[in-house]
C-alpha cells in the first residue's frame, strides 16, 4: 500500500493485467508516441501520460499506436475482442467519440444480442472527460449519460485513485464493452493505492461517509467536491450520506435507493450536462422506486444546458460546485 | 481455372446454394414470410465463393447488410439462416438478428452488418488477433462499391498498411448503392485509391470464379506471408432490387433483362466448365436437384420453426450479469 | 383542409418551404435516386419516399443525392447552413448518426456558443427512428436522449400528420440546428392536415386530451398507444390527461408541470431506452418541480434496457403497448 | 517568385505578423496566462499566408486546432484573436472559445476545429452554398497529414468530386500528428490518394510562399471556372511542440536545430526576395519593427482586457430562445 497519484493507479492496473495475460493489448493515439521520430521513444506514453513504459515492458506488439482513425482502431478493438484479445483502447477525448460512436453504439455493444448471445467483446475504451482544464467546447465534455443510454455497454467513473486501479483491472478482465472515463482534473489526486493487483466490483456503489439528514449522489470529480459541501454542511448540524455509483451501467440501484428511503432526502450531482442525464436518470430511479419515503423534491445540482465554456470565469461557473452542492442541500432539509 | 474438379464441384454447389438459398428467401418475402426486409445477393455468388474458397476454417470474414452470400460460403448452415430470417427460435441467432446480423463466430463468420461501411474496422481487428497471437490467419472485410465512400473503409485501409495486418479488403461492385449508381458516387477508380494507401489492389471479373479465386489466393498468401493488405475491386451484378421491397425501376427493363441473361455467374461456370469439359452438364444438374431439395426442405423446417422464447427479450445484453430496465 | 398521411404532410411541407425560400436544398441518400441509371429518375424520392417530386420541382441544384458519406454530408450541411443556405438533410435512419455524431454534437450544435453568439446555423436534420418495422438492432432505434442531452440542438418528434408539416416548416425556419425524427411507422397514418402552409412552434405541447385522475406524457407513436390506454381507463372511470411536448428541446416545461400538479399522479410513455433516457429526464423534471403536488411515483414506461430484436413476437414484447400504459396509470391512480 | 513587388511585402507582413504573434502566445503561455493549452503555427507561415493571398474576403476557410496562422492570413483581426487565448470578454469569440475554436464568419474564416478532420466537410458545405448561390466563391479547407488519416477527409474528397464543388483541400504536412510522423501513420502518398479519387493533385514546397501561392492559385481558378476540387499536398515544418505543454523528445535536438536553421520560411523569404533585388533589407526590417510593435500592444491590451461577463455562460446557445436548464 503506498500514495499514488490516480495516473499512477492507472498505469499500475494497466501493467498488472498486461503482465498477468498476453491477450490484453493497449492501442491508441501516441499511447507511446515519437514513432518515426529520431528522439525519445515512448515520448508520450499517451495524451497524459497514463500509459508510459508499456512498450518497454511489453514491446510495439501488444503496445501499438495508431493514425488518427478512431472508427477504425475502435472497430479494430471490437473485432479483436471477437476473436481473442482483450484490447485495451484509448481515445484521447472522450469529446472524440462523435466520430467513431457507430462502432461502439451499434457493433460493439449490441454483439452479443444481435447475435443471439454467441459473441464476447472484451474490450475497454478508455477515454478522459471534464471541465475545467480550459479545453473549451470540444475537449472538456462528459457524455457519460449517451454511453449509459446504450444497452450492451459497462460504464466506469472511478473517483479515486484506489477505484481507478480496481475497476480498470476489472474492467479489462470483463467480457463486456466497457467504457472506462476518467476525469483529467483527477489524474493528479492522489490516495492510497495497494501495490497487488486486485478488482473492485462493477455495480456496486462507495458509501462515502454516511449521516441521516440527506443522501447526496455523486459521479467522478463530483464526488470531491460534495465531500467539500458535507463539511460545510456537518458544521452547520446537517449530516449527509455520500453515495459514489463508480459505474453507471450496471447501476447500483439497491444502495442508491436504501439510502434515498433512509434519508428521505436526496440531491444527485453531476457535472454531464442536465437533459437526459445521469442526475436526471437517478433522480428518476428514485422518483419511481423509493417515492414514498421522499420527503422533498429531488433536486439536481448540474452545469447549466450549455457546451462549456473557454475562460475561466465562465467555466468555473458552469461546473457544480461545493457551495451549489450545500445549497441543494439545506434546501431540501429545510422543505 | 485453375481448379482442381473436386474445388470445381465445390465452387459450384456454393454459389447454387446461394442462389437458391436467396431465391427461396425472396418466394418467402414474397409470401410475407420474412419479418423484415432482407437484401438478396444473388448475382454475386462468385464473389463470396471464390473468395472464401482461399481460406480456411480459422480464417474470419466480416460481411455487410447482404450477407448470406458470405455466410454460406463461409460456412454457416443454411437451415440456421433461414430460420433467422423468417424469425425463429432455431436461427442463427435465435431470432434476435434477422437477415441484418446473422453471425456464426464458430464459423469464423464475425456477422453481417446494417452499418455501410461498419466491417473493414473490425475486420482490421481480427487480423490484429491473429498477427499478435501468430495464428496464421487473415481477415477479409466484405464491402459494396457504396461503402468504399464510406470513411471508415479510408481509415482501415491506412490502419492496416501502417500496422501491416493480415487483411483483404474486397470491395464487390454491383454497381449500386440502393438506388444510386457507383457510376455517380464512386469518383475516380478504387484501385487507385487502395495504391494511395500504398496497398496492392487489383481489378477482377466476379463473374468468374476462377479469377476471384486466384486474386483472393494471391491476397492471402501475401497475408499470410506478412506482406501486408490487399484491395481487390470485384465487378459483379445486383440481380435484384436493392432490397425485397424495391421496385428497382432506375434500371430499365431492356438493362435488366441484359444482366440477367448475359452476366450471370452460374450460366458461365456452367458454360465454361461444360465447353472445357471440365464438368458433365450432367454432373452441374445433379448438384442442382441436391440443392434444389436441401433448401426446399429447409424453407420448411424454418415455417414449421417455433419463435423465440418470449424471455429471451431481456437475455444476452452482457455475458457477465442480467440487466434490469 | 384534407386528409393527408404523416408522409404526405412531410412532402407537402418542403415543398411548400423550398417554392417560399430558394436556399432551402435538400440533400442526403437516394433523395432523388436513379443517378446513373438508365430508368425512372426521381426513383426513391428517400427510402421512405418523403422527398419525392421535389428534384422535378426543384431541379438537381436543390436537391441532391450524396455518396454513402454521412460525416462529410451532415458537415456539409453545417458548413452551408453558415454560409447562408438552410439545408435539410436526410439520415435515413437515425441509427446511423454513430458514424457523423461529430458533425451534429461537436459542430453545428456548438458553433454559436463556441464563437461568442456569431454564427446561425439554420439546418434541420431529419431522420426515422424508432421499433416495430422488424428492422432489428441497428435499424429500430430511438436515440433522441442523445440529442436533447447535447446543447445546441432543438429535437423535434411529431406525433400527428399535422404537426408533422408544422413542425418542419417551423424547423426549416429556425436558425439552429434541429434534429426532425420521424417515426418509421406513422408514415403511412392519415388525419387533417391544411393544405397551405402553417408553422407549429417550438416547445409548445399538444394536449391531446384532458382528464382529471392521471397525467401521461408522451412522445412520438406513443401518443397514439396512450390515447388508446386512455379509451380503456375511461371505461373504468379513470380520466387522464395526455401530453405530447412535441419538441424534447425545447421543452414545454410549464404544460408537463402544469399537469402533472394538477393530477399529482404522472406517467411518462416512450420508446428511448431507459438509462438516461426521455422518460427519465421528464420524470426527474416532475420529481424536483412538482414535488408538493405528487400523490404516487412517477412511472415510466419504456422497453427494457436492450437493442431492438428482430422477431416479432420479441420486438411487440419491447415496445410500451396500450396494456402496460394503462397498467401504469393503474398503479398511480391507486397509490 | 512570381508575386508583384506590393504582394511580396504583404506576404512577408502576414507571415511576420504570425510569427510573432505566435510568439507571443507561446511567451503568454509560458508565463502561464494563457489559460488553455494552445497549438503554435510557427513554422507553416507560408503555407496560410501564400494560401490565403489567393483568396478573397468572400472565400470561405475552414481551419483546424492549429488555426492562429489561418486566421491571420485570412484577414481576422489579432486584437481580438489575442484577448480571445487570453480567455477575455474583448476577444473573437467573446472568451467562450479560446485559441482553439477562433472564427470570424465577416472575413470568411469559419473557424480553429478541435477535432482532428471536422474541417473538410464543414469546407464542402461552404462550397456548396458557393455554387448554389452562384456566388463564385471558393472554400479552402486547411488540414494536417494526421487529419489525412480521418474518415472525413476522405469522404469530403469522394464528395467534392461528385458534387464538383469549389473546393481545395490543402494539407499541411509538418511532419507530425502529435507525437507520430507522418512517415509511420500517413501509407503511401497523399497526392496519390486525392488521385485515388480522380482528384487534381500536386505537391508543393510549403517553404515557398511563392510556390504555395502559385499552387493555390491555379487551385481556386479551376474552383472558379467550375473545374472542381483540387488537393495541395504542402509540405511545411512546425517549430514547437504540438501544443504548448510539449517537450517534444521525440525528435533529437540536432534535428529541431537543422530545422530551425535550415527549414524556416521567413529566413528563406528574406534570402530570396534580398538576393534576387525584389525587397531591401531596410524594407523587411521596417516590417518586422512595426509587427513587433503592433503585437506588443495587442498583448498589452489583451492582458488589460476583462474577463468575459459571467452573464455570458449561458447566453448564445441557440439564436432563436433561451434555454433553461
Ligand atoms: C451508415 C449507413 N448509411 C446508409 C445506410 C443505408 N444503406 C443500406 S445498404 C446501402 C447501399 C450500400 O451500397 P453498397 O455498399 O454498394 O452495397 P450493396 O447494397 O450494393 O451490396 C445503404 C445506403 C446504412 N445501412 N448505413
Ligand atoms: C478526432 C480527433 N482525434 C484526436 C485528436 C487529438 N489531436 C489533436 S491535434 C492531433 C494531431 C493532428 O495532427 P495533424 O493533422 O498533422 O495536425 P498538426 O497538429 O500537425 O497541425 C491530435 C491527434 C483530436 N483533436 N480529434
Ligand atoms: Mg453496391
Ligand atoms: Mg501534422
Amino acid at each position: 500500500m503506498s500514495e499514488k497519484t490516480f495516473r499512477a493507479a492507472l498505469n499500475e492496473a494497466l501493467h498488472q493485467e498486461m503482465a498477468a495475460n498476453p491477450d490484453v493489448v493497449v492501442f491508441g493515439e501516441d499511447v507511446t508516441g515519437g514513432l518515426g521520430g529520431d528522439g525519445e521513444e515512448d515520448a508520450w506514453g499517451g495524451a497524459f501520460g497514463v500509459t508510459k513504459g508499456l512498450l518497454a515492458a511489453y514491446g510495439r506488439d501488444r503496445v501499438l499506436d495508431t493514425p488518427i482513425s478512431e472508427s477504425a482502431f475502435v472497430g479494430a478493438a471490437g473485432g479483436a475482442a471477437l476473436t481473442g484479445l482483450r484490447p485495451v483502447v484509448e481515445i484521447m477525448f472522450v469529446d472524440f467519440i462523435g466520430v467513431c460512436l457507430d462502432q461502439v453504439m451499434n457493433q460493439a455493444a449490441k454483439f452479443r444480442y444481435m447475435f443471439g448471445g454467441k459473441a464476447r467483446t472484451p474490450m475497454v475504451l478508455r477515454a478522459t472527460f471534464g471541465a475545467g482544464a480550459r479545453s473549451a467546447s470540444q475537449h472538456s465534455q462528459a457524455l457519460y449519460p449517451i454511453f449509459t443510454h446504450i444497452p450492451g455497454l459497462k460504464v466506469v467513473i472511478p473517483a479515486t485513485p484506489h477505484d481507478a486501479k480496481g475497476l480498470l483491472i476489472e474492467a479489462i478482465r470483463d467480457d463486456d464493452p466497457v467504457i472506462f472515463l476518467e476525469n483529467k482534473m483527477l489524474y493528479d489526486v492522489t490516495g492510497e493505492v495497494p501495490d497487488q493487483s486486485y478488482t473492485v466490483p462493477f455495480g456496486e456503489a462507495r458509501v462515502v461517509r454516511e449521516g441521516g439528514d440527506a443522501t447526496i449522489i455523486a459521479f467522478g470529480r463530483m464526488v470531491g467536491r460534495a465531500e467539500d459541501a458535507a463539511k460545510t454542511l456537518a458544521k452547520e448540524g446537517i449530516d449527509v450520506t455520500i453515495v459514489d455509483p463508480r459505474t453507471t451501467s450496471p447501476l447500483d440501484t439497491e444502495t442508491i435507493l436504501e439510502f434515498a428511503e433512509e434519508t428521505g432526502r436526496v440531491v444527485v450531482v453531476d457535472e454531464a450536462n442536465p437533459r437526459c442525464g445521469m442526475a436526471a436518470d437517478i433522480a428518476a430511479l428514485i422518483a419511481e422506486e423509493a417515492f414514498d419515503a421522499l420527503k422533498a423534491p429531488i433536486l439536481k445540482v448540474t452545469p447549466p444546458h450549455t457546451p462549456v465554456p473557454y475562460a475561466p470565469e465562465l467555466e468555473d461557473a458552469y461546473l457544480p460546485d461545493a457551495a451549489r452542492i450545500a445549497d441543494a442541500v439545506r434546501r431540501v432539509t429545510q422543505h | 481455372m485453375q481448379m482442381s474438379r473436386e474445388d470445381l464441384a465445390r465452387a459450384y454447389r456454393t454459389m447454387r446454394t446461394i442462389r437458391a438459398f436467396e431465391l427461396a428467401v425472396n418466394a418467402e418475402a414474397q409470401a410475407g414470410r420474412v419479418p423484415g426486409s432482407t437484401h438478396l445477393y444473388a448475382g454475386q455468388e462468385a464473389v463470396a465463393t471464390g473468395v472464401c474458397m482461399a481460406l480456411n476454417r480459422e480464417d474470419h470474414i466480416v460481411s455487410t447488410h447482404r450477407g448470406h452470400g458470405h455466410s454460406i460460403a463461409k460456412g454457416c448452415e443454411v437451415g440456421p439462416m433461414m430460420a433467422e430470417i423468417l424469425g425463429r427460435g432455431s436461427g442463427t441467432c435465435k431470432g434476435k438478428g434477422g437477415s441484418m446480423h446473422i453471425a456464426d463466430l464458430d464459423v469464423g463468420m464475425l456477422g453481417a452488418n446494417g452499418i455501410v461501411g461498419g466491417g473493414p474496422p473490425m475486420a482490421c481487428g481480427a487480423a490484429l488477433t491473429a498477427k499478435t497471437k501468430k495464428t496464421g490467419a487473415v481477415a477479409v472485410a466484405f464491402s459494396g462499391d457504396g461503402a468504399a465512400n464510406q470513411g471508415t473503409t479510408a481509415e482501415s485501409m491506412n490502419l492496416a498498411m501502417v500496422w501491416n495486418l493480415p487483411v483483404i479488403f474486397v470491395i464487390e461492385d454491383n454497381g449500386w448503392g440502393e438506388a444510386t449508381s457507383a457510376e455517380w458516387a464512386v469518383a475516380g477508380d478504387i484501385v487507385k485509391r487502395a495504391e494511395g494507401y500504398g496497398m496492392a489492389a487489383e481489378r477482377v471479373d466476379g463473374l468468374s470464379v476462377g479469377d476471384v479465386h486466384e486474386a483472393a489466393r494471391r491476397a492471402v498468401t501475401r497475408a499470410r506471408e506478412g506482406g501486408g493488405p490487399t484491395l481487390l475491386h470485384i465487378e459483379t451484378e445486383r440481380f435484384f432490387g436493392h432490397f425485397n421491397g424495391d421496385v428497382d425501376t432506375y434500371r430499365s427493363d431492356a438493362t435488366k433483362e441484359a444482366q440477367r441473361r448475359d452476366r450471370d455467374c452460374l450460366n458461365r461456370f456452367r458454360a465454361q466448365v461444360t465447353e472445357a469439359g471440365l464438368m458433365e452438364p450432367a454432373a452441374l444438374d445433379a448438384i442442382d436437384a441436391e440443392v434444389e431439395a436441401e433448401i426446399e426442405a429447409v424453407v420448411r423446417a424454418a415455417r414449421d420453426a417455433a419463435p423465440p422464447d418470449p424471455a429471451t427479450l431481456t437475455t444476452d445484453v452482457y455475458v457477465s450479469y442480467g440487466y434490469e430496465a
